[in-house]
């Protein structure tokens, strides 16, 4: 007891610290949700494993590695603090080769992993201050500059990898989106991609495409498990799956055997990566509700407007950069005015005109 | 003209066809008046009045030059029916660089914080390629008056949209630690680039 | 040729006609102007840094002009420049002195005591309510830099910790001085070749608690030269500043080093400076 | 009595993790020694600076004026016992900027002096006269603005209040000082409310209070029948105690921004507040002590004390048995909008609510990392400000831009710096634009 009547003194110099309030935060930290999203896209790679096998393991550890090594470069080379720490190039990487063939070659590993992470980021800051998606901006110019080995897809070979299935690393045709779009108009064909047989097959994956396009199940699982650990809302996707349904239901009505059924379109293509892993993006989307709420229609809309009368098959990454570039507008009109705003308090929180210059 | 006509000449000037994004015309003003949503407003509602009037301009006049064939004669100097229309890029300059010079005078009688903000870019409109191409293109795909115009004016709606979007951007780049060598036109291009990557998603709209 | 012909012919047609045209707009719809303004705002420096009091160097040409501003008003143009103004508007040019901001601390790292570690903005104004940065003198240099970044000439560093300005680079906009929530920096003529360089007005006893290097109001310099400085409560401040030079620094013997060259307040933490300048 | 209110539910707002309650808020109230010195600071309310009337070697008496009101905002200041006057000295204020304070040596008899006349007759007391006591008293709000309350008892003719809103939510973690005060005296509370209530020539008195303090609640609704004051059990919702959230909450009005409880017909006070009144009122005693919690990890007995103003923070850490284990801040005032300090001299003054200390593994630094817009300040904000943009805005010095961007509104309650997880420091950004809008506009 004796130090109870001692005099209270400060800890040694330098070591008290000094800071404006509030004195408390939350656990959460950027790298904490980096993380929580590659966990949550853990699924979404076991499935590409599951379908396409090796191929698929070797896209995604290229993307990664080599995201994480443009921005290490870029690190050293702009002498700044690293920030490989915060996760989020290996995020980038990771979201970039699940929108990949698992065909794809090693250098255009590379040179998307260039486009995303120094094109696409760091030349506008790095990380928080891109005004496009990242891996949407690599997936675009990869598509753009090197059409054919991003369309160059492969049949999935379910459980192939663990023997249970045989190998055939086949060359397939294309994508279920791009076999629909070449039978555009043909009822009879498109029927086929409307029965349940088939939807089955696209929901579960067992479909071409790139690895994160054929596993809805997977994404799907991923995704709800990143809006119940509240790193996204759920008002961005929700609104992107509402529009393709409605969308694609009036567009039925409307002329029917043009396109497959809404369950369809959310099933197949990057509709269900994009609208959760993509479009949530925190940086490149809306900071309210109701801005999400604008973005998610957006892209709904662009994303059946290039799938029907397009000359892509597949329009998320398209719709997604476009959507991105009106977010700053987005966020200026759809921002509700400040608790307890009146017309009458303009007088106190702006200054009058030609008060202040 | 059915209406699905005008469908297609409104959505491809301002979407697929985007003067700026996709025919990368008019790239001057388009970096250098988007540093503020408000001046790129005001350039927008300028680039689409002298589109329009531009577009009707010259296609009433290339109109003319199509019908009219000239004789002139002058002592032993003789020449019969001549096609006139091979002018058309001359008359056409002329033509728009007169207009926006009129623009620009009521704009600093009317709207002089607008005419300051605008700068020089005003006078650039005068070889802005952008009106000239929209003239050039109604000329090559033999639209009628009316047409030309409509695609005028939907031209300019498209460098409004884009030379807008691009300014919000920009905005909100200014807020950001954009690195040094990367600030000032740089950025602006890799972005402009990047818009233009994402435009390309509307090919194939209008055939 | 013919066609050539055909073509001069057009053209000029429809140059004369739109030419006309214009002329009229011209007339109809002119907007006067001062010409006399674009000319003084070439000769304004244009770095807009507001020193003058007016919005940019812009705002200040047609405050010259329209309004009769003091045409030395600038205090980085140069004297010729001045004049050359002077003659656009046709008066008199005054003699201008030139001054240059002076920081009065030089309690960097190695001299001051350090109570408590800041962690917050980079500012100084923010760091001000926050008990000034865990520095224990509260008349001292924050160090975080608020006036290096508004100088728009780039001439203070921060170094070790403390602001120096360079007398060379500075051309005495004043900038700093209303950045500064201290009021450490003043603007004195650049002819002064040393300074007391501390700002604290507590007594002598408590200022060495917090810093090995300040003004302790032995008077000595005053007893060296005593017209020249002048103590005011606990701090001696030269009220000649112009008289100051290096010989009269060395006489006076300052036993806390506050009272120093300028030279020697450049010199301050050169070696720690130069190695966080590798750093960074 | 418990209200039937169903209290609505402000926007954002967030529920700390560790509420740190629990260090002190079952520790009995402590009445410690006397101390041989004070320091007092003078300045202690938001208004003009009372007048000091006693000079150096003056003897005093407990209680007894020693600085004069200067002004209808402005308040007297007392001893806080008896003794002799000291040295007019500089202490470090709040937020570190020297204040000036007088020091008053204990006599060790703590004698009270001539005290103001109790009115125990209250209810049939004149109005202007009761207003003139809460004056006298040198009573100011002491949930922490400090503004002169029979100013605040004073509503311009024109404005028709309704409602007295006792603040009893305190939201802020850790302190606990409100919720000892109920369990003890909310005989005491009510009172004071009731007074204040004949002041303002109401009779509805609604008792806002967060429904973590259970014993606190039963103990107001023990008594409550008597003063016919209703008791609104709130949620636990970080800032519910912020004046217009509270307003919201049980009355359903919205302050506009920039404008005052008594605009929608409120007045809200504070329970220390209301206890102080009372006391002054009923006992004739002026404002001379109050309740502080004394809390954190690093202390040996955390708790609540009745600490006379003027009291260094040093001398209240020893109270609460001294520092046990490494220290990594010291605040005046709750985790949320607290001031770090840097000094132990530091004192008491009408408006400390709480003397924490946390540990150095508590504080999480600030990192200023890159904001990532995930928009979860936009969501907590209880004023529904655009806080990521605000924030960057700010970064870059564009205070025009922040202005437009309403930072004029924010409260500072520092929830969005606290949910942010780049480590922004915000509500400094925020404070930093305030103060540099606030002097452009006094420039022109």
């Amino acid at each position: 007891m004796k130090r109870e009547e001692g005099k209270v003194r400060l800890p040694p110099e330098g070591t008290l610290i000094l800071s404006s309030s509030p004195h408390i935060r939350t656990e959460d930290s950027t790298r904490k949700v980096m993380l929580l999203v590659i966990l949550t896209l853990i699924p979404a790679v076991l499935a590409s494993v599951w379908f396409f096998g090796l191929h698929a393991l070797r896209v995604v550890i290229y993307c990664m590695a080599f995201c994480a090594l443009f921005e290490y470069l870029w690190c050293v080379l702009a002498k700044t603090k690293s920030t490989l720490s915060n996760l989020s190039a290996l995020v980038t990487g990771l979201i970039l080769a699940l929108n990949v063939s698992p065909l794809t070659p090693w250098w255009l590993c590379l040179a998307g992993a260039f486009i995303a992470i120094v094109v696409a980021k760091q030349v506008f800051g790095g990380l928080g201050q891109n005004p496009f998606n990242p891996a949407a901006v690599a997936r675009v110019a990869m598509l753009v500059g090197a059409t054919g080995p991003m369309t160059t897809w492969m049949d999935p070979a379910p459980g192939a990898v663990f023997g249970l299935a045989d190998k055939v690393d086949a060359v397939a045709s294309a994508t279920p989106l791009a076999a629909a779009k070449a039978v555009a108009g043909n009822a009879a064909e498109i029927a086929y991609y409307n029965s349940w047989d088939f939807l089955w097959n696209a929901f579960l994956g067992n479909v071409g495409g790139s690895l994160g396009e054929t596993s809805a199940l997977a994404i799907l699982i991923g995704g709800i498990a990143l809006i119940a650990l509240r790193v996204i809302h759920c008002y961005i996707p929700l609104a992107i799956f509402v529009t393709i349904t409605v969308f694609v239901w009036i567009v039925n009505l409307a002329s029917p055997g043009l396109t497959p059924g809404p369950l369809f379109h959310l099933l197949t293509g990057g509709v269900m990566i994009g609208a959760f892993f993509m479009a949530t993006d925190m940086v490149t989307s809306p900071v309210t509700h109701l801005g999400g709420v604008v973005f998610g229609i957006g892209i709904g809309v662009i994303v059946c407007v290039i799938r029907i009368w397009g000359s892509f098959p597949e329009g998320m990454s398209f719709a997604i950069l476009i959507m991105n570039a009106l977010v700053p507008l987005i966020d200026k009109m759809c921002y509700k005015r400040p608790f307890g705003w009146h017309p009458s308090s303009i007088n106190i929180l702006q200054p009058r005109r030609g008060e202040i210059k | 003209m059915p209406s699905s006509e005008w469908l297609l000449i409104t959505v491809g000037a301002v979407l697929v066809n985007n003067i700026v994004l996709s025919r990368i015309l008019g790239i001057c003003p388009f970096l250098g008046v988007s540093k503020k949503i408000k001046t790129a407003l005001g350039m927008a509602g300028a680039v689409i009045f002298v589109m329009g009037i531009a577009s009707f301009a010259t296609s009433v006049l290339y109109h003319l030059m199509l019908s009219a064939k000239i004789s002139i004669r002058i002592g032993s100097f003789q020449i019969q029916d001549l096609d006139i229309a091979f002018t058309k890029i001359l008359i056409f300059i002329v033509v728009i660089a007169g207009l926006v010079q009129i623009v620009e005078i009521l704009l600093q009688k009317f709207s002089p914080a607008l005419y300051g903000a605008l700068g020089i870019y005003l006078p650039l409109i005068t070889t802005n390629c952008a009106v000239l191409g929209a003239a050039e293109l109604n000329a090559a795909s033999g639209r009628s008056i009316l047409a030309s115009t409509v695609y005028g004016i939907c031209s300019g709606v498209g460098f409004g949209l884009a030379l807008i979007l691009f300014a919000s951007i920009r905005e909100r780049l200014e807020l950001s630690r954009i690195p040094k060598m990367f600030q000032g036109t740089a950025i602006a291009l890799i972005t402009a680039g990047i818009l233009a990557l994402a435009f390309m998603g509307f090919s194939g709209l209008v055939k | 040729m013919e066609s050539v012909l055909v073509a001069v012919g057009v053209v000029a047609l429809v140059g004369l006609i739109l030419g006309v045209l214009i002329g009229f707009a011209a007339k109809k719809f002119a907007v006067a102007s001062d010409p006399r303004i674009e000319e003084v705002a070439e000769l304004l420096p244009g770095a807009n840094c507001g020193g003058c009091g007016y919005a940019g160097c812009g705002d200040l040409a047609k405050a010259i002009v329209t309004s009769g501003a003091d045409p030395a008003l600038c205090a980085v143009c140069s004297a010729e420049n001045v004049a050359k103004i002077c003659a656009v508007m046709g008066v008199e040019a005054g003699a201008k002195e030139r001054k240059v901001a002076v920081v009065y601390c030089s309690g960097d790292r190695s001299h001051a005591k350090m109570i408590a570690q800041y962690n917050g903005l980079n500012d100084c104004r923010a760091a001000a309510s926050l008990h000034g940065g865990g520095k224990g003198c509260r008349f001292g240099c924050i160090g975080l830099g608020s006036c290096a970044r508004s100088c728009p000439f780039g001439a203070i560093e921060i170094r070790n910790g403390l602001a120096i300005v360079h007398p060379e680079t500075c051309v005495g906009c004043g900038k700093c001085v209303d950045i500064c929530p201290r009021k450490l920096i003043r603007l004195v003529p650049a002819v002064s070749k040393g300074h007391v360089y501390c700002n604290s007005l507590l007594k002598g006893p408590q200022k060495k608690k917090y810093c090995s290097i300040p003004c302790i109001a032995c008077r000595k310099c005053v007893k060296a030269a005593p017209e020249v400085f002048n103590p005011q409560g606990f701090l001696v401040r030269a009220v000649k500043p112009e008289l100051v030079d290096a010989e009269l620094v060395k006489s006076a013997g300052c036993p806390t080093g506050a009272l120093q060259t300028v030279e020697d307040h450049l010199a301050l933490g050169q070696a720690a400076g130069k190695e966080k300048e590798g750093a960074a | 009595m418990i209200s039937s209110i169903h209290p609505k539910r402000f926007t954002g707002g967030i529920h700390p993790q560790n509420e740190g309650k629990e260090l002190s808020a079952n520790e009995p109230l402590r009445v410690p020694p006397l101390l041989e010195k004070y320091t007092l600071p003078i300045h202690q309310n938001i208004g003009a600076p009372p007048k000091l009337i006693v000079k150096k070697g003056d003897e005093v008496r407990k209680g007894q004026c020693i600085a004069e009101a200067d002004g209808f905002i402005s308040v007297p200041l007392h001893a806080p016992t008896s003794g002799k006057i000291g040295d007019a000295v500089e202490i470090p204020g709040a937020n570190g900027a020297a204040v000036p304070a007088i020091e008053i040596l204990s006599d060790g008899a703590d004698e009270w002096g001539v005290c103001l006349e109790p009115y125990p007759d209250w209810k049939n007391t004149d109005r202007d006269k009761l207003k003139k006591r809460i004056q006298e008293a040198g009573i100011v709000g002491m949930g922490g603005a400090a503004f002169p309350t029979h100013a605040k008892l004073s509503p311009p003719p024109e404005k028709i209040v309704d409602t007295l809103i006792v603040n009893a939510a305190e939201c802020e973690p850790y302190l606990t000082a409100d919720d000892r005060l109920l369990r003890d005296s909310a005989e005491k509370v009510l009172t004071g409310a009731a007074i204040a209530a004949k002041i303002l020539k109401i009779s509805r008195i609604l008792v806002g209070i967060e429904n973590n303090k259970p014993e606190a609640i039963e103990a107001l609704s023990a008594v409550s029948e008597k003063f016919s004051a209703e008791i609104v059990p709130l949620h636990v919702r970080y800032p519910q105690g912020g004046e217009k959230q509270l307003i919201y909450a049980l009355t359903g009005r919205k302050v506009v921004a920039g404008g005052l409880p008594m605009d929608v017909g409120c007045v809200v006070q504070n329970v220390g507040t209301l206890a102080a009144i009372c006391e002054a009122v009923t006992e004739g005693h002026p404002l001379i002590e109050r309740l502080v919690t004394v809390t954190g990890t690093p202390l040996v007995r955390p708790g609540n004390f009745v600490l006379r103003l003027g009291t260094p923070v040093g001398k209240a850490l020893e109270f609460a048995g001294g520092i046990k284990g490494p220290v990594g801040k010291l605040i005046l005032g709750g985790p949320m909008m607290g001031f770090a300090q840097s000094s132990l001299e530091v004192a008491v003054s009408k408006n400390t609510s709480g003397i924490l200390l946390l540990a150095p593994e508590e504080v999480r630094q600030f990192e200023a990392g890159p904001c990532l817009s995930c928009g979860r300040c936009v969501d907590a904000c209880p004023m529904r400000l655009l806080v990521s943009t605000l924030s960057k805005v700010c970064e870059n010095e564009r205070y025009d831009l922040a202005e437009e961007n309403y930072v004029m509104s924010c409260l500072e309650c520092g929830i969005c710096t606290y949910v942010c997880p780049a480590g922004r420091p915000n509500v400094q950004h925020f404070r930093r634009a305030k103060a540099e809008i606030n002097a452009r506009r006094r420039k022109k």
